[in-house]
């Protein structure tokens, strides 16, 4: 990365980015040290979104404990939802019906469009493209009246129950779901178009915020930044839960000698064909919805949670989201864990923006996708 | 030079400026979490608060409202005291959520990091609830922020926003 | 990479380490108790050894049960995708409130953010480790108390803003 | 004793002329210059609103119309923010923005109506650019904040990287015409397109792309660094006013050197020009030149919002590379073929 025929060797200006800036995403202090135009070290600091949902988790009754986990990220929040309960059912050896598998998959493939396309939107408005960003805002409205048209929510549904799913999805909601798959495909060729293979934008996101794949091994880092950097990790194929098995998923990962490996515009990429995975995902299965009851526990019966523990890994839309909840029999969870996928990716941040020039924090920041609500839990 | 006064006594000068100062909302959002997403979408072209004149700002110092959405922490409230400090007079803040309101789901009694409602810190104009509140929550309170501010008594509607 | 050959191999490397061999929860994965001194050494065969490599800790929770801290290490590798749980536990009541517990972050570096927060919100010093910076670091400087310990109290106070739920006059 | 004038004879015995000329130039800032930056600001936005897909500013008069003018008035009665301004930065912004309108005076206003004629003509305007961009590095270097230094020489090299093609294509079109005096380079081209000097010879269109692209990077990208800093941290209402208008002025001052130019300024078709004559005299020609060369040089501001609004923007760096590795070469390509045309020409 570290080209020396652009060092300045001037002193070192420091950069002091406060939490609120337009180049942030989420509130975040940054301090870069820069020669010139280069960013030299980088430092962060996080905790401003630090919210207690973990202590929040242990005071509240178990039935209350699924919202909370929505409010972790909303923008990843069906994850963290469908992470606990495959946990408490873990936990309670409580069967979940076939058609309620399905519609937690439909729903969590849904909010993973609609988290890529809020990142690719949050791309184009860092590099300046901002009639894009507006498009892809329109096609996320139809994602997510898809997700209000089945749990009444845009953003933390509270939709999925232990044992299965709150209500069954009206008729009318698979067609228009496979209507919008079709649009949201056409879009995605349009956006190739007018961001993706646009000269400007390759110019703008190439070789920029490069992760090895060595940095990512080292900080563990999983979902579409790993698989840019070529680390192929990807929960729904390697483990699959709650119905994955009979889908068959084709993981988009940046081949080893791919000219763009790690950089932004790899993971772009990389979102934009999990996009389509995701579509793919979705028609599957919609064709192979079964018709039974969607809970295996009546609204009003009485969670009683006894005595264990359970670790339960989900592939969220930034990366490998595990819960570890711990139950001791009593009313209230004893204690509900996260391990949040955008950790790793704030871990590397102080190795991947030394060598990037300053103009570049804002598209590198923005295709990291880094949820900092998620990091600060 | 005692303009003509309507029958509230407000000269016609200040009634220009009123008019200037409602239809020309330069806003700045201070998310955190959640319901800073409804905020990207409010931005967006379906529910587009352009119409209102509302533009997006980066600088506190070229904003007249403040936007503030989603759970406010202890560790950003000094933050966010000072991104309102350098917002210069006239000002208004909106707060979008239950967690700004009034600290919703993250009240006193559950979390213990989260300011319980940040009129604590800041003076707020608009309550937004909901959480989060759908766009047209935001884009509603945003029209009762106008009316707030040309006066009108509460009920009265704006005649241009209702027209069009 | 079966139980039988990593527990002999771990026994007879280092013996009396492993305490006690379980099933997490009602998974299959394997969940093997290890004394609080020994856990570092432990670390280090498991991630060198190369049938083994279980290279990548995904995930460090920590949990009070009664009067202890459990450490949970969640460690799977890369290569064979196979999946090991460490436990470790140490006595909550130390004078000082700070309990001290070896640090990981040698053998996996990805330990760094989790153990800073474990830092934070349970009170625990973790003994040399890498020397790295507070990078991540969640509450308020100077934050009194740990929040996740089970007998927190929620302040009164905070920066002068009372942390109750009526609203007070317009500041 | 411009053609102006001719309206009120009286004015010759009371006002010397640089009189005139003074009131020429106010009037033409007040009732010309001003509205139309306005009308370009309120487009603009709603144009830039349209390419998102969306609707733009809807409330204020018929379809927005008087966006703008809340928005003026808005930023007159906010009162000032709390630092006040050290006087650096404040002396190198107000002398930038009087180095830019001060090229109000010689802006070719129709073919009688040029207030000051000069044989130097489009040189003199392409200095006085180049001088404004000194000032706006001036600007950012006297802010005192390493960001304000930074943003300062950004901007400063992209004007230059920018400067360079253009000039060379200015001597082309200059050698191609004749002369640097408006009205010979005006003379040169007819009303059709076929007879504009862009489309006069191959090597002509270059200059003119190259004209317009060098232009984009001198002129009119750089307000998003402008905005950036040095007006925020003293904006106080007036200075953002201004430093919004001279965006969107130096942007009108770009095109209407690249219409007059390239695209045939202000030239009519004969039947037009005596239908004119025949119904207000001199004046109404003058009239009716001047909106022709406003709408030839509207189209080209719109392309300018189009490239601030719908695609991804280049980085500084980026620029400078490609004014200097492809705008430069391209121009001195130009300027050889055009010397070889004239060559030609004379030997005939």
């Amino acid at each position: 990365m570290f080209d020396s025929s652009e060092w300045l060797n001037t002193d070192l200006n420091t950069f002091e980015i406060g939490p609120y800036d337009y180049r942030l995403q989420a509130p975040m202090k940054l301090s870069l040290k820069a020669d010139g135009e280069l960013i030299v070290s980088a430092a962060i600091e996080t905790g401003f979104l630090h919210k207690g949902v973990e202590k929040a988790l242990e005071i509240q009754k178990w039935r209350a404990s699924i919202a909370y986990a929505d409010r972790l990220d909303s923008s990843a929040a069906v994850f963290a939802e469908l992470a606990l309960c495959l946990g408490v059912e873990e936990i309670i050896m409580l069967p979940v019906p076939p058609r309620a598998q399905k519609i937690r998959i439909i729903l969590s493939e849904l909010n993973r469009i609609s988290s890529h396309l809020a990142c690719v939107a949050a791309v184009a408005r860092s590099t300046g493209a901002l009639a894009v960003m507006h498009h892809v805002l329109r096609d996320r409205e139809q994602v997510l009246d898809l997700l209000e048209l089945v749990s009444g929510a845009r953003f933390s549904p509270n939709f999925l129950r232990f044992g299965g799913v709150k209500e069954d999805v009206s008729d009318g909601f698979i067609e228009k779901m496979i209507e919008t798959c079709e649009t949201i495909l056409i879009r995605l060729k349009e956006y190739d178009k007018t961001l993706i293979f646009s000269d400007t934008f390759i110019g703008r996101a190439k070789k920029v915020g490069l992760i090895e794949k060595k940095l990512a091994n080292e900080t563990g880092m999983t979902g579409p930044n790993a698989k840019a950097t070529g680390l192929m990790y990807d929960v729904r194929s390697s483990s699959p839960y709650s119905g994955y098995a009979d889908i068959d998923i084709n993981v988009p990962l940046a081949p080893a000698g791919h000219e763009h490996l790690g950089d932004a515009y790899a993971r772009i990429l990389i979102r934009i064909q999990e996009i389509a995975t995701s579509i793919d995902i979705l028609k599957q299965a919609a064709e192979k919805m079964p018709i039974g009851d969607f809970c295996s526990k009546k609204p009003e019966d009485e969670i009683i949670v006894p005595r264990g523990e359970a670790y339960i890994r989900v592939e969220s839309s930034r990366g490998l989201l595990g819960c570890h909840v711990v139950s001791d029999g009593g009313p209230t969870p004893a204690r509900i864990q996260f391990r949040t996928p955008s950790m790793a990716g704030v871990m590397a941040l102080p190795k991947v923006l030394p060598g990037n020039k300053l103009d570049d924090l804002s598209v590198i920041l923005s295709s990291m996708d880094l949820g900092m609500s998620e990091v600060d839990k | 030079m005692a303009g003509r006064k309507n029958q509230a006594g407000i000269g016609t000068l200040q009634r220009a400026i009123t008019w200037a100062r409602k239809r020309s909302l330069w806003y700045i959002a201070a998310c955190h979490g959640c319901c800073a997403e409804e905020l990207t979408n409010v931005l967006g072209c379906k529910y587009d608060i352009e119409r209102f004149g509302c533009i997006p700002q980066i600088d506190p110092k070229q904003a007249d409202l403040l936007f503030v959405a989603g759970p406010v922490s202890y560790k950003i409230a000094p933050y966010l005291k000072g991104l309102y400090e350098e917002m210069p007079f006239p000002k208004w803040v909106i707060s979008v959520g239950s967690c700004t309101n009034c600290g919703g789901a993250f009240a006193p009694e559950y979390s213990y990091s989260v300011i319980a409602g940040v009129d604590k810190i800041i003076p707020i104009d608009i309550y937004i609830p909901g959480c989060p509140p759908r766009p047209e929550a935001i884009m509603n309170g945003l029209i009762k922020l106008i009316e707030v501010i040309s006066g009108l008594e509460n009920g009265q509607k704006d005649i241009a926003i209702e027209t069009k | 990479m079966d139980k039988k050959t990593l527990l002999s191999k771990l026994n007879e490397v280092v013996p009396g380490a492993v305490l006690r061999k379980q099933r997490m929860g009602r998974s299959e994965m394997v969940c093997l108790w290890i004394e609080t001194k020994s856990i570092q050494r432990v670390a280090e065969i498991i991630k060198q050894d190369n049938e083994i490599s279980l290279d990548w800790l995904e995930n460090l929770s920590a949990m009070q049960i009664g009067e202890a801290l459990v450490f949970t290490y969640v460690v799977s590798s890369w290569k064979f995708g196979s999946t090991l749980i460490l436990r470790g536990s140490a006595d909550i009541n130390v004078s000082g409130g700070i309990v001290s517990f070896p640090s990981v972050t040698k053998t996996w570096p990805m330990a760094i953010a989790f153990e800073s927060e474990i830092e934070e919100l349970f009170g625990v010093s973790f003994q040399d480790g890498t020397l790295h910076k507070k990078e991540k670091s969640l509450l308020l400087h100077g934050w009194v108390g740990f929040p996740l310990r089970k007998d927190y109290v929620f302040p009164k106070q905070v920066l002068g803003i009372s942390h109750c739920q009526q609203v007070t006059s317009n500041v | 004793m411009t053609p102006w004038t001719s309206f009120f004879p009286w004015v010759n015995d009371y006002f010397p002329s640089w009189v005139q000329s003074f009131f020429g130039v106010f009037i033409a800032t007040l009732l010309v210059i001003v509205p139309l930056l306005t009308i370009f600001v309120y487009l603009s936005r709603k144009i830039s609103a349209d390419i998102h897909a969306r609707i733009g500013p809807a409330v204020v008069g018929p379809a927005g119309m008087f966006q703008p003018v809340a928005d003026l008035l808005k930023i007159l009665q906010r009162h000032t923010v709390v630092k006040e301004a050290p006087l650096a930065p404040l002396i190198w912004f107000y002398l930038r923005w009087m180095i830019f309108f001060s090229t109000i005076a010689i802006i070719p206003l129709g073919f009688a109506a040029s207030i000051f004629n000069s044989e130097l003509g489009i040189l003199f305007f392409f200095w006085i650019v180049l001088a404004a961009m000194l000032a706006t590095m001036f600007v950012g270097i006297s802010h005192g904040s390493a960001q304000g230094w930074f943003l300062g020489m950004q901007i400063w090299a992209q004007a230059v990287a920018g400067a360079f093609p253009a000039s060379v294509t200015i001597v082309c079109a200059a050698l191609h015409s004749g002369s640097f005096q408006w009205t010979m380079v005006v003379d040169q081209q007819g009303f059709s397109p076929l007879y504009w000097s862009a489309f006069s010879n191959p090597f002509q269109f270059i200059s003119f792309l190259v004209f317009l692209s060098s232009g984009v990077a001198l002129v009119g990208l750089s307000n998003i660094l402008d905005g950036v800093f040095v007006y925020n941290d003293y904006g106080k209402g007036m200075r953002i006013i201004l430093s919004k208008l001279l965006y969107c002025y130096s942007i009108f001052l770009w095109s209407i050197m690249a219409v007059i130019l390239y695209l045939g300024a202000w030239n009519l078709p004969p039947r037009l020009i005596s239908a004119a004559t025949y119904i207000g005299g001199n004046p109404a020609v003058n009239i009716t030149q001047l909106g022709c060369l406003f709408i030839k040089c509207f189209f080209l501001m719109l392309v300018m919002v189009f490239l601030n609004n719908a695609l991804p923007r280049r980085r500084s760096d980026q620029i400078t590379y490609y004014c200097w590795r492809i705008l430069g070469p391209l121009s001195l390509l130009a300027l050889f073929g055009e010397g070889v045309i004239n060559i030609g020409g004379m030997l005939k």
